[in-house]
């Protein structure tokens, strides 16, 4: 079912969506749909516009994301500079291989902590 | 009403303008004929990724202005894709870049193996490939 | 990392090797294109079957041998299509029809209002466009 | 959901499903997924198979088509042609909209006789 959903949203022409949470004191923010040269630019606007409220503990929730590709590694790293400038953390949540591949192949699975759920990710904070 | 025909090889060019929003098209012809190549959707997905990663890098590197990005898909006993575009291109890491070993090129080079980069005259082509069993 | 570049207008050209396993993925591209103009599926649907009978004209008029079939999408304050193939090609009903007024062609003529069909030497170009809003 | 259905078998590329079923002496083939260029002649080889076995009673079952193009078109007017020689029938079932349009604007929705459902189509028989 999973499978579907991404595939129909990929037909539909759905981009990016973006949702932002708040709790115990992390700011989660939910992406939906294709991360590329495309729609990047608006998770990065987002990211700037949080760092710029103040909120440096932002947690990246990555598991309904279809697509992946460099730019989108590019903005989150640039995300996880920013907070850091400011001592802040930046944590992904994502479970899905196709995605998980693509952070080992370009190194940065080490570079993040990278949780398998929501639960996970507050829990460990 | 042709039918049956016999072919050896079967292709599509895909010229586009370097919108961004266009290279997630580029994305769903190179699934379509990754599909027609092999039903493993793991094989579909790599495809996908590969092509639209090389489109974005292509598309990203110049002005709007700069002509079309091509993308050339051949499927025969190998899918061979190429992506060209006028001018040339970065292939370094041309940011300051704080965490090591990682660079917009690096996914790319981690998903192909025998990923070419060629120059001629003022077009550079990306070529990649994949072994395909027999093609419906 | 280019971002909010202004454009006037946004440009996919495909070309296909005469093969009609191709021209699914051409309709996949047209619909693709017609939704960055147009969320209403109606319209879709609409782009999707012209081009999509279009090119099956073309790719069907002749031998795989006698060129790729090429279409053209252009998006500014119409959706244009050209599709354009080398040869001539048979405009009028060419099988003996025992159904009267009905052809290949009477569903692109019915389908698009200003179907226009130009020979340029060698090669034929079939031209549609629709009126489209504000393009995202 | 039938509109997500049809997308994700077109992203797919599931192109043509052919079923057929005997009742009543009529011979019911159910289609699925899109009548193209490419697919067309297997259909068409279907109905010569059918014709060829003596069944001149045909019900083009069109429910779970996706797509028709002139191609199909050909194919079912050749159908009928050649189930008419044999003093046969051919009878359509298609309820959708976007199919309907097609007979219509080629002019065919005159020639053949479309159903809206199969029971309706095995009723008026
Ligand atoms: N494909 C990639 N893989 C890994 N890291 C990348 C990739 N692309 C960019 N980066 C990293 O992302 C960082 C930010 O790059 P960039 O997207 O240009 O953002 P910014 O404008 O915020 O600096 C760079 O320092 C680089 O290390
Ligand atoms: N686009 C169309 N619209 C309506 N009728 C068509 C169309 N294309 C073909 N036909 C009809 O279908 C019939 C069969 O054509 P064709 O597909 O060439 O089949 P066959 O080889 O069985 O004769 C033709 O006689 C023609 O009248």
């Amino acid at each position: 079912m999973t499978v579907f959903v991404r595939r129909v949203s990929r037909e539909l022409g759905v981009d990016l969506s973006l949702e932002t949470r708040h709790e115990g004191g992390q700011t989660i923010i939910e992406v939906g749909g294709e991360i590329d040269v495309y729609t990047a630019p608006k998770l990065r606007d987002k990211i700037t516009e949080l760092v710029g409220n103040g909120e440096y503990n932002l947690v990246i929730d990555m598991e309904k994301v279809d697509f992946l590709d460099s730019t989108g590694l590019g903005v989150l790293v640039g995300g996880l500079k920013k907070v850091r400038a400011h001592d802040g953390s930046m944590r992904l949540i994502c479970n899905q291989e196709r995605l998980l591949k693509i952070f080992r192949i370009t190194g940065l699975a080490k570079v993040f902590v990278i949780h398998g759920s929501q639960a996970d990710a507050l829990a460990e904070r | 009403m042709r039918r049956g025909v016999t072919r050896t090889s079967t292709g599509i060019t895909v010229s586009i303008a370097r919108d961004p929003a266009l290279v997630r098209t580029v994305r769903l012809i190179a699934a379509a004929v990754a599909r027609r190549a092999s039903p493993d959707e793991e094989f579909v997905e790599e495809v996908r990724l590969a092509v639209g990663e090389a489109c974005a890098l292509m598309v990203g590197e110049s002005a709007s202005d700069a002509g079309p990005v091509t993308v050339r898909l051949a499927l025969d006993t190998r899918l061979c894709v190429d992506v060209v575009a006028a001018g040339p291109v970065a292939m370094a890491d041309s940011f300051d870049s704080d965490v090591d070993g990682v660079e917009p090129w690096a996914l790319l080079r981690g998903l192909i193996d025998d990923l070419s980069i060629e120059r001629d005259g003022d077009s550079t082509t990306l070529s990649m490939s994949w072994p395909v069993s027999a093609v419906a």
